[in-house]
Parts: C-alpha cells; structure tokens; sequence
C-alpha cells in the first residue's frame, strides 16, 4: 500500500533533463561570443549558488564566506599551472582537495556556532583568505594578479574557444545539479533538512549533525573550488577582488533572490544576477543605485524567489520521491 | 509532465534571447574601445579623461575623420574592480569589434587584467597606467604600449632630484594596490645601485582611515623624506597625519597625485610638498623652447572651451593615448591589427606629457628626461626642476 | 613610549568611530533581529550632507552638523519603512539582505548627488596637536572619542530609563509576547532605526575632520561596525562599544608592528578565536543563541 | 540487571543545583513516572539522560553502556529515543520523511550513495519508508503521510514525534510531558499508544503533571523537589505520602 507514488521521483527528474537539454542545444543557435562569456560566467554563478545552497537551503547553516573558497580553488589551480607549470587537470584535482582540506578544518571549529556567530566566522574566513591572496604576492601576483593562466586542458586537447568553454563549464554545471538533485532525495538529504528544522531533534533521533553541518560545508566548498577552477582557465586571470566579502555578499544574494531550500533557487538567481550587472552597464550613472533598488524590490515583492513562482516547479528540494 | 517540459524550454529559451543579440551593420568606422574607471577608488581619475578622449573624437570627426573613415568610440566602466575590466574588454573585442583599445584602464591594475585578453585576441592596446610590467619584457608585451610614463622614470627622475639635494635617507608608504607594490619593487631595484638608502618601508590599505601608526615607524626611522605612493583619498591624510606628528621631513608625493583639489584639502599640511610628475600641470611654467608647451596650452583652451572646467593630468595622459590610436590609424591606414601594432612601434610624435618616441623594444615613448619635479607653494604648482627632453 | 601611546590614540580614535557604528547596530539587531547592512552608509551620510552642507550653505558648523545628523535620522526612519513596511511574511534573512540593497542604492544615490570626490570638514576646534608623553594627538581625536562616549551612555540610559527603551528590550527578548502586552512592536522598529541612523551619523560627523569621507566610504566601516558588533556580544550597547575600541586597538597595533597588509586578517583571527572561546560575545550580551530561520 | 541506572547525577548552572546528586534505576520493560512541581528538575534531568546538557557529576548506565561523554546521536543508536515538552517538528518536511529521520540509524547509504544515487540507497529507502508507515498507522496518522509537517494541529504534531521516536525501535522511550497541551481523549489515545509499546517489551520513562493519568499509566513513580529524588515507590504509595502532598500544596493549609 506504498503510497509515495513512482511518478514524484520522474517529475523532478524531467525538469532537469529538458532544461540541460535546452542548455546543450543553445550553442547550436550560435550566439556571437560575448554571448558564450556570459552564459559561461552564468554557469560558474550557477555551480556556487548551487553549491552554497546545499549548505544554506538544504542544512540552514549561514556562510558570508563563501567567496574564499570560490577564490582557493582559482588560485591554487592558477598558481599552480601559471608558476609551476603543471598540467591544468592535476592542478584542478589539488585545487579541489585543498580547498576541502581547508574547508574542512575551518567548518570544524566553527560549525558549532549557530546564527549570526556562524555567520561571522565565515565572514572572517573569507576575508583572511583575501588577504593572503593579497599578501603572498611572490606566487599569487598579489593586488594586481596573476596573469597568464593557460587554456584548461587535458593532455593534448585544450579549452581555448568560447564554445568549447561553454561546454566545459556546463557539464561540471550538469554534474552539480544531478548531485544536488540526488542529494535531495537520499536519507543524508533528508538528514540535512531536519537539522534545517530543529538540530536538537535531529541529534535525538540519531542524526550526527555536527559530522553532517562539516560534511555539506566541505561538499559546498568543493563546488566552489571547481567553480573556481573553470573561472581562472575561463578569463585566463585570476584577481583578489572578486573573493571578498562583497563577493560572498553577492552569492548569497544569487540563492535568496533565486528561492533558498529550492531545487531551481540557485539556476534561476545565478542567471538573474550575472545578466543584472551586463544590462545595468547601459545606465552608467544609475548602475550602482539600479542594482540596490532592483535587489530591495525582488526581496519585498518575492520573498521566497523566484523560484516559488513557478508553480509546477516542485517547491521544496527535499521530496519523499 | 508536458507542463514542465515545456516550461523549462520557455526558461532556456529566454535565456538564449537574453544573450544574444542582433547588431546592425553600419559604415565601416575606425572603432576605438575605452574602459576607465569611473565608479570606484579610481572615479577620480576616470572623469576627465572620458570627457578628454569624446572631446578629441567629437573634433576629429567634425575634420572628417582619420584618412576618409569617421571614429567610433565605446567606453566602459571598469569600476576600479579588475574582474569588471576583463569581462569589459571581452565585451569591447568580441561583441564591439573594436581595432584597438586606447585607456585600457587607468590603474595598473586593471591594465594588467587587460593586458592578456588583448594579446589572446591579438588586438593593440594602449594604457595610461603606471606599472612598468603593462609593457615589460617586451617579447610577452606585443601588443601592450603606453602612452605614461612608468613607474621606473619617475623613480629614477625622484633620485636625480634627491641627489641634487645631497638627500640620501628616504621612505617610502605605498598603497597596497598594483600601482603601489609596482613601484615599490621599482625602489627597491634602484634605490640600492644609486646610493640611496631606504630606512623605512611602509603599507597602507587604499580606504584607511588613519596612517599615524605607519607614520609613527616612519618617524622612529628618521629619514630626510617621505615618499607616498597612492592614488587615494588617504594621501591627504599622510600630509595632515604627517604634520600633526610633528614631521618635519619634505613630504613627497608620486606621479598618481597631481590633483590641486587634494592639495587644498590638506591645507596648510600640504604647503612644500613636492611631486615627481609629467610635464602638464606645470604647462604655463614651462619654457617656450619645450615643445609641449604650444601642445599643453591648446589642450586646455579647448576643454575649457567646451566644458568650462579645466582639465587635469590624467585627462593630459588619456589625450596622449588616444593621440597615439589616431597617428597608428594615420600611420597604417588599415583595419588589419597588426600593421596597426607596427605603426605603433614605430610611433614619434609631441603629446602634452613629452615627445614620444616609440621603438619594438620599448613600448613606451616617454624617458626619465620627461619628467619633472615641482612643488605646491602658496596655492600652486611651482616648477623645481625642469624637463630636459627637447 | 611615545610610539606606543601614538598606536593608542590612534586606536582609540578608529576605534570609537568602529563602536558607535556597533552600537547602531546592535540597537537594530537587538530589537529586530536583522542585521542592517546600512549602518556604514548612515555613517557616510552623516559626514557627506555635513561636509556638503558647511561648504554650500556657510551655516554655522554646529547647525550643519545638527542638520546632518537629523536628516540622516529621516534615512533611517525610511529605511525601516521600506525594509519592514511592505514584506508580508518577512524572513530574516529576506530583510538582511533588503538592508544590503538599501545600502548600494543609498551609495549609488551619493554617487549622483555628492559626485566622487572625497569631502572633509573643518576640525572642531584648531589643528594644534596636543603633545603627551612625547605622542601628539590631534584635538579632533578628543572630540570624537568624548562624544563617541557621551552618545554611548546616553544611548545605554535611554534604554535602561525611558519607557521606550524598556519596551524595546522586551521586544528584544520575545517579540511575540511584547506584542501580547500591547508594545507597539513595529513602532519600536521605526524607533530603533532612527536612533541607529543617529547615532551612525555623529559617527561620520566626528571623523570626517580627521578621516575625510566620499561616497564609497561607508562599506568598509560598516563592515568593521558589524565586526565590532559581533565581538562585543550582538545586543549589547556596552559590549559593542568596547568591541569597537578592541578592533580599533588591533587595527592601529598591527599597523605598528609593520604588519599593515594584515590588519584586517589579524583582526577577524582574534574575532574567530574570539567567537569559539565566547560564542555570546565579552560582555554577557543576550546570551541566548539567536538561530537565523532560514 | 536495571535497563537504565542513573547514580549522584548532578547538574550546576552556575551555582544553581538543577539536579543535584539523584540516584535511581529504570528495571526493563516498565513504565516509569518523574513527578515533582514546576522547577524541580525534571527536563534537566532529561536533557542529562538523552545527552542534550553535559552533567557536573555522576553517572548514567544504559543497557550496560556508560553515557559519558556520548553524543545524543550516538545514545540513540544504542536504543535512547525521545519526545520533547514543545513538539519539534521539521517544518520543511512531509509527514512521512519527520519518521523517516527515526530510521536514520537504521540506514547506512553514505553520502557516495547519496550522490549517485545507488541501487543499494534505493532499496534501503524503500524499506525505510514501509517500517515509517507502520509507525504513523500505529498512531493514526497515516493518512497524512505526505502532507506538509508544518499543517498539523499540536496534538498531531504531539502524535508525529511519539511516531519518530517508535521508529528508532528504541528500548527506552523517555516522554517529556506527552500529555501538556492535549484534550483529554487525545491524552488517553496517547496513554493507549504507551501501554502497547510497553507491552512489545519497550520501557518507558515520563515526565508528566496529569495526576489521574500518571497514576493509571506508571507502574513507579519518583517525586522530585529542588533537583533531589524525596521519594519513590508505587503510584498509591506516592499518592498519600506526607512529604509529596507537602511539596505539591505546600504545608500549613
């Protein structure tokens, strides 16, 4: 008499499939190059909102550092194959464990602290991760970068269009959405969600919570650092300023704008506020006051995203499929 | 389940039309990309030069344009930040199409940003940025040229004027910007082989409030002058921090603080400070034997002219750079790239800032004979030292 | 010696301007529960309509200072408007990041109004610097620290005295009930935005002498304030002062030591070891954990 | 040998002796009350139990296992669940997935299995999900297995973390107040769910104020007062004494 009926689990499913699809064919339609750059640039935004949505919607742990990680795992793959000279795949695979190494020493300590506590604390690990970025100006370029990032490549065959990065970075994009998708139905899911609803219950039914909180901050920071990977071989250049604390300010805003705790939340808000700032560049005067009203009306008039507009899109990411 | 198929092809769909866009063709005009910083720390210096480069573009096409073709002229702003520069010229190569960028940012910073995309698209670029490293090693900077001069000249004109004091015990407080740490290690390079020794090394954060503890170190250290290097509002305060801790060393500012505005706001704090810098804010001082002179006067009787408003140095540099663009569209009279970035190379002529000479292994025209030192004295710019470029 | 009472006063200095942008914050987060990422840029307006006010208007420095300090107070009020005033079911997190809107657009019409230059004030009495102990202060220094106090004090009484204030406490420790014994909940909100604007834009009036301001300034001190907020316990006015001054103290010691570039990672390091040791801040703030319901 | 012994517990907060030096036993399979006035101890004494707060001394043996310095996730695994004086729900969650995380130990697909999505998680999900539904018939609520938790009336939501609780397939259940808040049928539905997981052989600790019911439900009762046990026995022995009428009315009528 098992009533959680076989179709819930398809129709999360085919949402997914048709837009990747839609995604797949949109370089068919060859737009012109600039074009590509932007919807490259939206899918790395994609990649981190979804990766810091699975530590703010699914397992309601605040993070206003989230940039720092985004910044690691850039610069150690730059550093690496820009100064030492390494192959980018090797580089991307140290850049991606390193900043989990980090990630997970820092979310030990301070996934204990809950609220506006945890909040800063991730707020000072973003900002101390900026400034080494800064400091270490012998391997990081410092202030003014690190130029001369190559191409991504994998033996022989490089990255080097547009359209070739467009795909590149999509497919980490489509690996990332099918992972939290996954995520969301499985029993560690649903872990993460009753720690969402009251931790204390959760560690009375059984939940490790704080192995859990530590598990999710590490798995959101391996999204960014690859998000961070495919931004420094993208731009071939990689800079401070983009990893501080406006920057994980601005990520937030990607997954609140888009709907926190929703499946679709972090596509929807990653595209909005990577194409805002291209239209805004129009207005030049009005560019920094548009951005600020544009961001207090979407949060006064759509307080749960945009996401929840969508009525057929399945509202909350955890489903009992 | 056709419901949510066909609404998620709707959102993919506006995605795409989101992005791409249709561009009109029109008559084939020499296109001439901008990006200055006109948000930002560097607003400041981004002002007068886009009102510069549309005055000269506004003249030359009311003259018919360069050999027959009218100027297009698109200008971004950077706002100060480098990653909005890249995504800028991106924008300006492959959706703009221009032939050459002229301004690519005027802090070192985003020049260097700048610097790799250009070359990866192979499209010339001129800056009016300090750093040495936007044109060096040459063989890595092709397509890199700059209408300034770098931070090595004004360094080594900074040490010709020390040793002509018998000055020999300096300090330097640099901001932690590129165009700070660029001319630290210029210091750091010449100070040693010059017989100048550098007591004091000292940092500050372009938004800082207060410099009394790096002043105070700097005091301890006792040198004859202290060097800052900045484009920020806190250079005022080194002058005022620096007089209210009872220094009375010569305070000494770099090439990216020529602004009267500041001067005067540091009051009477500011009375003797002397600056390393191109010839233009000292323009009317200058002899009527240097040739920059007639260049320097027309400058400013036009802008005003047109604005009302004087000019200042930075829109002095963005005139030179976008005078370079038009004698290499003159000079190669071709769209193709590379004859452009031949014409640059072998560029001469007479800008507000000195007389450039250009060559493929120095991809900037100015010398350390261009620059000159001068002091502000009662309300003013008064020349020390003159230029001995002729 | 001398070397290290310059690092004080210039701690000192820093830092009471970092505590009194705490304070407004903790005035807001205390009886709203949001974090308002305005609060640097009532700072900013404080000392920009000042400074553009003395130049233009040739009024006496105390009236420009006055007028200031009230007009910003009216940002606040309408910034608590629109943040509160129109979300139905508002979410905490929805508000916060309503307040970090507010502050771009607040930035973004400086930008316009004030252009970008930086603007300064005359000191409040002379630029002679007073000479102690071989340091020499300015006397703008001793204003801005004694009115940082004073504003801090009065700010505490008018919370421990007045009914107002008592009212806002209550509706600090449980909204829900406040509201049960008739405590006009939304009206206090309007009221602690107004005294936080206040008190942010005496901040910005104080230093601008010293510290000069333009339109991108507040980011940074807000920041810094919600730092000092943080450290000093959230909803404490005593403890956000005194975090505001600890920041303030490592900033100027750190620069002291020749570590500049570090500042800020120094700082937040403190924080962080800070926040671990004593997650509810120095002072006993509310010490109940506030869980952000996201 | 007693399913649970709990010897000189004591809990300080800062001076204040919440729990001070109490000792007792829970023998297996029966249902045991904690009574005492407002204040006297028992949640602490609970939170001390399930692991929630860290004790200042003494000791607590449960099936053979020293508690100390277990984690409250770890105790439930060894067979510790619990309900709480306000029902807490997970508001973001259907009906069906609140017992689900009940069954959390009893799963073991990782997050590698989450991630991908393996067979293996697949088929322990299923199971899960059958043995959840038992529990939400078992106390009536199967019929809003997949409606949002955040809709139930208090009562059900009472009723749904009973229904989490059983699917830890505990073999002590510790009930904080079950009945607070409740009309007087849903207590009794409630009492009628106790006495037949009793009956399966799982052992009950409780902290209720309803007199009638806890005299009818318990089989021992303990009275607290000031964080100290003053006294133990059968429900009709505790019900006349003395000292337990004195610290309830208070002396002197």
């Amino acid at each position: 008499m098992l009533r959680s009926d076989p179709t819930t689990r398809v129709s999360r499913w085919l949402p997914l499939v048709a837009f990747l699809a839609v995604v797949g064919a949109v370089p068919a339609v060859s737009p012109n190059a600039y074009a590509l750059n932007v919807l490259g640039f939206i899918g790395i935004n994609v990649l981190l909102a979804t990766g810091l949505n699975l530590l703010m919607g699914y397992a309601g742990q605040v993070s206003l550092g989230h940039a720092g990680f985004w910044g690691l795992g850039a610069y150690i793959s730059g550093v690496l194959t820009a100064r030492f000279g390494w192959p980018p795949l090797p580089a991307a695979a140290l850049a991606v464990s390193g900043t989990c190494l980090v990630a997970f020493g820092v979310g030990l300590p301070t996934l204990r602290l809950k609220g506006h506590y945890l909040a800063m604390a991730t707020l000072g690990t973003g900002v101390i991760l900026q400034v080494l970025f800064v400091q270490c100006a012998s391997l990081t370029g410092g202030p003014s970068g690190l130029v001369d990032v190559p191409n991504f490549s994998v033996g022989p065959f490089e990255v080097r269009t547009p359209l070739q990065n467009y795909y590149l970075i999509w497919s980490c994009v489509a690996i990332g959405l099918v992972g939290a998708l996954n995520l969301s139905m499985s029993r560690i899911g649903r872990a993460l969600n009753a720690i969402k609803g009251s931790e204390v219950a959760a560690e009375c039914a059984g939940v490790p919570t704080h192995e859990y909180k530590v598990a999710v901050f590490v798995l959101s920071a391996a999204y960014a650092a690859v998000a961070g990977t495919l931004y420094v071989h993208f731009i071939n250049f990689v800079a401070p300023e983009p990893f501080g604390f406006m920057g994980s300010v601005l990520l937030l805003t990607m997954v609140v704008v888009g709907g926190i705790g929703t499946f679709w939340g972090p596509v929807i808000g990653g595209s909005l506020m990577t194409v805002l700032p291209e239209y805004l560049r129009a207005y030049e005067g009005l560019e920094v006051l548009l951005y600020g009203l544009i961001l207090v009306l979407v949060m006064m008039f759509v307080p749960q995203g945009f996401a929840s507009l969508f009525r057929w899109l399945p509202r909350r990411a955890i489903r009992g499929a | 389940m056709r419901l949510a198929r066909m609404a998620s092809i709707v959102l993919g769909v506006s995605l795409m039309l989101l992005a791409g866009s249709a561009r009109a063709e029109e008559v084939r005009a020499y296109r001439i990309g901008a990006i200055f910083s006109l948000t930002g720390s560097g607003a400041l210096l981004g002002e007068r030069m886009k009102t510069t480069v549309e005055m000269l573009v506004e003249e030359v096409n009311r003259n018919g344009g360069i050999n027959g073709h009218p100027v297009k002229l698109i200008i971004y702003d950077a706002g100060s930040e480098v990653t909005k520069a890249v995504e800028a010229a991106n924008r300006l190569i492959t959706q703009d199409e221009v032939d050459i960028i002229s301004g690519a940012g005027n802090m070192s910073g985003l020049a260097l940003a700048i610097k790799p995309v250009a070359a990866r698209y192979g499209v010339p670029m001129i800056s009016n940025a300090g750093a040495r490293s936007i044109v060096e090693p040459v063989e890595k900077s092709r397509w890199a040229f700059k209408s300034h001069l770098t931070d090595r000249e004004v360094i080594g004109r900074a040490i010709d004027y020390w040793k002509s004091k018998g000055i020999s015990r300096v300090a330097l407080l640099s901001d932690t910007s590129g165009f700070g740490t660029s001319a630290r290690d210029e210091l750091k390079l010449q100070a040693g082989p010059s017989g100048i020794d550098v007591v004091a090394w000292e940092e500050f954060d372009m938004a800082a409030t207060d410099l009394t503890p790096q002043l105070t170190r700097i005091r301890s250290a006792n040198p004859e002058v202290i060097l800052c290097w900045t484009v920020a509002p806190s250079g005022v305060l080194f002058m005022k921090n620096a007089r209210q801790l009872g220094l009375q060393q010569i305070l000494m500012h770099g090439f990216g603080y020529v602004v009267p505005k500041y001067m005067q706001m540091a009051g009477d704090a500011a009375e003797g400070a002397v600056l390393v810098s191109l010839r233009y804010p000292v323009g009317e001082q200058l002899p009527d034997s240097d040739p920059t002179k007639k260049v320097i006067l027309q400058y400013n009787a036009q802008y005003k002219a047109k604005y009302g408003s004087e000019p200042d140095v930075y829109g002095a540099e963005a005139y030179d750079g976008l005078l370079m663009a038009f004698k290499a569209f003159e000079k190669a009279n071709s769209f193709d790239k590379e004859k452009l970035r031949e014409a640059l190379e072998h560029l001469e002529f007479i800008g507000t800032n000195g007389v450039y000479q250009f060559s493929p292994e120095k991809h900037y025209g100015l010398t350390k004979g261009d620059a000159v030192v001068f002091e502000w004295h009662n309300g003013g710019w008064k020349l020390l030292m003159d230029a001995t470029t002729r | 010696m001398p070397e290290f009472l310059q690092f004080l006063f210039s701690g000192l200095m820093v830092g009471s301007v970092y505590g009194l942008t705490a304070v407004g914050f903790c005035l807001v987060y205390s009886t709203t529960e949001v974090v308002n990422f305005a609060q640097g840029e009532f700072v900013m307006l404080g000392g920009m309509m000042a400074a553009s006010w003395f130049s233009l208007t040739g009024l006496p420095l105390p009236l420009a200072l006055g007028a200031a300090v009230l007009a910003t107070t009216a940002v606040g009020v309408a910034a608590e408007a629109l943040t509160f005033g129109f979300s139905r079911k508002p979410q905490v997190l929805n508000l916060t990041i309503i307040t970090i809107g507010l502050a771009i657009a607040i930035k973004g019409v400086a930008m316009m109004v004030w252009g970008k230059f930086p603007k300064d004030l005359p000191t409040f009495s002379g630029e002679a610097p007073l000479v102690i102990g071989g340091a020499r202060l300015a006397p703008q220094a001793l204003w801005i620290v004694g009115t940082s106090l004073l504003v801090m004090v009065a700010v505490r009484l008018f919370m421990d005295r007045s009914l107002t204030g008592t009212a806002m406490r209550a509706a600090a420790a449980d909204k829900g009930t406040a509201a049960l014994m008739g405590i006009p909940v939304r009206g206090l909100s309007t009221v602690s935005f107004a005294i936080a604007a206040a008190v942010g834009a005496v901040a910005g009036v104080i230093s601008t002498p010293l510290t000069l301001t333009s339109y991108d300034h507040g980011t940074l001190i807000g920041l810094k304030g919600f730092c000092a907020a943080i450290i000093g316990g959230l909803g404490n006015v005593y403890g956000a002062f005194l975090g505001g001054i600890i920041l303030g103290l490592l900033e100027a010691f750190t620069a002291g030591l020749g570590g500049s570039g570090y500042q800020d990672a120094a700082a937040f390091l403190i924080l962080i070891i800070l926040l671990l040791v004593r997650p509810q801040g120095l002072l006993r703030g509310t010490g109940r954990e506030r869980i952000v319901k996201v | 040998m007693a399913l649970l012994q709990v010897n000189a517990l004591s809990k300080s907060f800062g001076g204040l002796m919440a729990v001070s030096g109490i000792s007792f036993t829970v023998p297996a399979g029966v249902i045991q009350a904690v009574i005492g006035p407002n204040g006297a101890g028992k949640s602490t004494l609970f939170n001390l139990i399930s692991g929630i707060e860290r004790p200042s001394g003494g000791r607590i043996v449960f099936d053979g296992h020293d508690l100390a310095g277990l984690k409250p996730n770890r105790r439930a695994a060894l067979g510790l669940a619990r309900t709480f004086q306000t029902p807490q729900i997970f508001d973001s969650m259907t009906v069906l997935e609140n017992v689900l995380i009940g069954c959390h130990c009893q799963g073991k697909a990782g997050l590698f299995g989450a991630l991908f999505h393996t067979a293996s998680s697949r088929r322990e999900d299923w199971s899960l999900r059958e043995h959840s539904l038992v529990q939400l018939e078992r106390v009536g609520l199967a019929d809003k297995a997949n409606s949002p938790a955040a809709d139930l009336a208090f009562g059900q939501m009472k009723l749904l973390e009973m229904a989490r609780a059983l699917a830890q397939q505990p073999k002590l259940l510790l009930l904080d107040e079950f009945a607070a808040g409740l009309t007087h049928r849903e207590a009794e539905h409630m009492a009628g769910i106790i006495r037949s997981v009793r009956a399966e052989g799982v052992t009950v600790l409780l902290v209720e104020h309803d007199m009638p019911l806890v005299m009818s439900l318990s089989d021992t009762v303990i009275v607290m007062n000031f964080g100290e046990k003053i006294s133990e026995g059968v429900p009709e022995a505790i019900q006349n004494a003395a000292r337990v009428i004195e610290v309830y009315l208070g002396s002197g009528i």
